[in-house]
């Protein structure tokens, strides 16, 4: 027990009404148990009612027209650009950078930051705990201009090596890029200190936090990241939307990514001027409804408290570890809940994680099994897949109760 | 439990009758399921008139690949390659004698994949969904 | 008139009842004039409700899950796909491949095929009528890889001179690159024979549909496009979601474009291998609401039918033709009517557009103003921007009046 | 009409008091509003302790930026360069007389721009958005 664990107590009951989906009964009207969340959020009828009410009211293309409409929606998603970069604590709202998601984010790093300052022999540090999001552009990357990959290794426990960080920081990385909370063992990793070491070695340092953003305070000024790359889907948002927050210096500084309408000042046929920051970044019509619901997202997680969601989610993956642990066979990949976000991967002695996630889903018990987008993670601990529970603000002790009777049945099922 | 996990599944899962290798073998082919590594390799041994006369899997993965491997080989002994290659999703699913969601698809249908693949004589690679459907 | 005016009467009314914003009044109880569709359209019901159903009853991530939700979830986004694919008539779902929007279709484009298929030297065709979207990414690119860039011109009525397409094909372009439907001059191309003479000088063709997709029939085996770029949010789809239709043998022998999530079949620390199609080409959690909304869109399309969006806005725009011609000062720019689609972009003696469209705006008529990202062609006619009507299945006669007797007001407040 | 076509800004846009060139000149900028084309160029001559004792402009667009840039080359005439800098917003809105959208507010802040942009000595390109906050 750590001492978060003091904080309010959240009224779940209230939160989870909040939730549409969680009201579904499925396979013959059992309440749906949604432990998925790491993979993608419930939504709160809150965000869709920002979406919708923008749809039915104020829908128009943004930052050029003069009509009501397009000035109503210009200033709701600049307003929404504002209360994001307000809640990762961004300097000025013109470093937060509307994307897809994590995926595009990391990659708009690596076509745009990468081509231009990486060369052939440079060093970019990775993780061994990476999702494929934050290692398959550096790789395709690599290729194209041959610079060398190295891989802060993870250890038994789940848990980076800070020890080969230094060591790795001995090759003058130009890049450091690492995962703020693993999607599968749920480590939370120390990334003020990792990004400390980055700069000091002269590095840049991106930070995947597409599991630390939706579930613990994220300052980035604080963390002094270069770059912090999220998903809203996973956070009470829609699908649709993510962000790359950049320091201004060197997102001016680097090329533009997308071309076309909205990233430009000026076009003749054979040239353009780039526009300035954020809008040189956001090349055609963005994603406006969504950046509208994502702002109607932060303030829901706003309105609970980032520290009381921690504080919540510490209890429940110390309940899960608990109640796991009793089933004979289950064994949690990764450290001790006291060093996780709300996240349980674990294996069942002689049963596939398909298995184990299909039966629970007979009991209407939503977990996802697989490799998680982190193959290689697996790989070295030579495990083909794993059954991942995955908690979030509106996730109850007593699903994880029937989780555990779940995998009890399992058990009895497999002889 | 319900249909799903027949007792069939578990117990041609926990007790595969066709797991092995043949060596030498007429045709060898394997692959994997990217969404959750399920791997099968299949041997055949071929005989007069292409008919195949012994048969065997080796793999490792979930109750529907691997009950779905065995079943799917024992029911290729005796049987053409010609015949193999008409082979349906329909029969490896009449087979199991269960409904599958389009993610559990995949599994059962990998061993369908590999066998028509050898049959074919594909390339490593070169087995796509055209196989299974 | 011509003969597609026959198709059966809509109902135009009972259409307008699907729009909510059409409901809205601004200014005093002014009823909203909403000419602007060419920029965005406004949505129908329908769609909204798709999308909120998606999210109160089967939000989950995709295509891994065995849970139900994830299950429900791929049938639904795959479904979409499907359905999307029979609109422009694709011969397999796998050829569609969705993006944010027609901006990064085409940039998908340029970053996979145009970097691995054009060199030095090499000659790309594009018009002096595109949007920005279909410069800006060839221009970079052209940058990098140092190939040529020629325009087909523009003749004084807005239409591509066919006689110096022939020409620059002597070239021998290894692209051809063209919009379908001028979103400024509203000039729909002879884009079947403007591929089919590509074809035969050995390139391969990309259309911008950004504009043709919402408003005239396509089938993209008939026109022989190797590419087809289009958005949802112009045809009463959601914001961020659109398509790049690509020929499978073509979009099979492309790289990957953006790397992670989804888009592989297998990672190794140092290496991975790319999914199929269309996956391939979808990395990271997609857009999965907005694709179940896109394709609720084609549904609500083609309950209408697009034979008879066609005709209807045919009928729109003559209409307009003849109300705006008799406006004093008013100058439509680009063709006839007949060689149209619903957009009339105009000049006004002695009042910049942007004053029109704020006057006109004070009587709740909302209609563009500026260069509508397409520069090159202002210039070329030495304009520096136009304001611009642009009509959907939603507009009226009556409207049209209404832009009418507010352009008479302009006139009179600038004497 | 209501409040935003002020015959003011009618008045100015048709019928400008300071269009022209001055050659020479002490200061001279131009820069343009990319969102529409809007185009402004300033010229100004300082006399002795930094005052501006002459000012022109010349340029096209819309009546709000080029009444602005009227009006603001009016305001600016018998000021000195220190007054100048510190120029916000506000001193243009309340010159114009009339609240504006975001995308005018553009328009009607291109001759603060220009002006504030002259008057600090930038080059081309360097005038960004804090000048007119
Ligand atoms: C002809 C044309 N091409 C491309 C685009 C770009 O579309 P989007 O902004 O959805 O990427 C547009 C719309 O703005 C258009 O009208
Ligand atoms: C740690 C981590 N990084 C990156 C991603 C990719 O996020 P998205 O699919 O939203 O791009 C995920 C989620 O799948 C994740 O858990």
């Amino acid at each position: 027990m750590t001492t978060i664990n003091q904080a309010p107590k959240l009224d779940i009951a209230k939160i989870r009404a909040d939730f549409p989906v969680l009201q579904r009964q499925i396979h013959d009207e059992k309440p749906i148990v949604y432990l998925d969340s790491a993979a993608t959020s419930q939504k709160p009828q809150q965000v869709l009612d920002a979406m919708d009410i923008y749809y039915q009211n104020t829908n128009a293309n943004i930052h050029r027209g003069i009509h009501v409409l397009a000035e109503e929606a210009t200033e709701q998603y600049e307003g929404a650009r504002q209360r994001i970069a307000d809640f990762v604590n961004a300097a000025k709202s013109r470093e937060i950078i509307f994307t897809r998601n994590t995926t595009e984010s990391i990659n708009l790093v690596a076509y745009s930051w990468g081509r231009k300052n990486l060369n052939e022999g440079d060093v970019v540090i990775l993780t061994e705990m990476e999702h494929h999001s934050n290692l398959v552009p550096w790789q395709m990357l690599a290729a194209e201009l041959n610079f060398q990959l190295e891989f802060i290794s993870v250890n038994e426990t789940g848990e980076l090596d800070l020890a080969a960080y230094k060591e790795l920081l001995n090759l003058k990385p130009k890049l450091v890029s690492f995962v703020h909370m693993s999607n599968v063992v749920g480590t939370i990793n120390p990334a003020k200190e990792i990004i400390r070491l980055g700069h000091e070695a002269g590095a840049i340092v991106l930070v995947d936090g597409a599991q630390s953003a939706p579930h613990i305070p994220v300052d980035v000024q604080d963390l002094d990241a270069d770059f912090y790359a999220f998903s809203a889907h996973k956070m009470c948002g829609p699908t649709g939307i993510g962000v790359l927050y950049g320091k201004e210096e060197i997102l001016l500084a680097m090329p533009p990514f997308l071309g076309g309408g909205d990233m430009i000042k000026r076009v003749e046929l054979r040239s353009f001027v780039s526009n300035s920051l954020p809008h040189k970044f956001e090349a055609g019509t963005p994603a406006i409804a969504e950046v509208i619901g994502f702002g109607a997202a932060v303030d829901y997680l706003n309105s609970i408290g980032m520290d009381a969601i921690a504080a919540r989610e510490h209890e429940l993956i110390e309940y899960a570890h608990d109640r796991l642990e009793e089933v004979p066979g289950v064994w949690i990949f990764g450290p001790s809940a006291d060093k996780k976000g709300g996240v349980a991967s674990f294996t069942f002695e002689g049963v596939h994680p398909h298995d184990v996630s299909q039966i629970l889903d007979r009991d209407g018990i939503a977990v996802r099994a697989g490799h998680h987008c982190a193959m290689p993670l697996h790989e070295k601990f030579d495990i083909n897949a794993t059954a991942r529970a995955s908690f979030y603000i509106y996730s109850t002790e007593q699903e994880i109760d029937l989780l555990a009777e779940g995998l009890y049945k399992v058990k009895e099922i497999f002889g | 439990m319900d249909d799903l996990y027949r007792e069939l599944i578990i117990d041609r899962f926990q007790n595969p009758q066709f797991r092995g290798s043949l060596d030498p073998n007429d045709i060898s082919f394997e692959d994997d399921n990217p969404l959750c590594g399920d791997h099968i390799r299949i041997d055949l041994r071929v005989g007069d008139d292409d008919v195949i006369t012994e048969a065997a899997f080796d793999g490792r993965g979930c109750s529907i690949s691997q009950a779905s491997a065995d079943l799917v080989v024992e029911s290729v002994i005796g049987k053409t390659l010609a015949e193999v290659k008409n082979y349906t999703k329909e029969d490896v699913l009449d087979l199991l004698g269960i409904e599958l969601g389009p993610v559990r698809l995949k599994c059962a249908l990998l061993s369908l994949k590999v066998v028509k693949a050898g049959v074919y004589g594909l390339n490593v690679g070169e087995a796509g969904d055209d196989l299974i459907e």
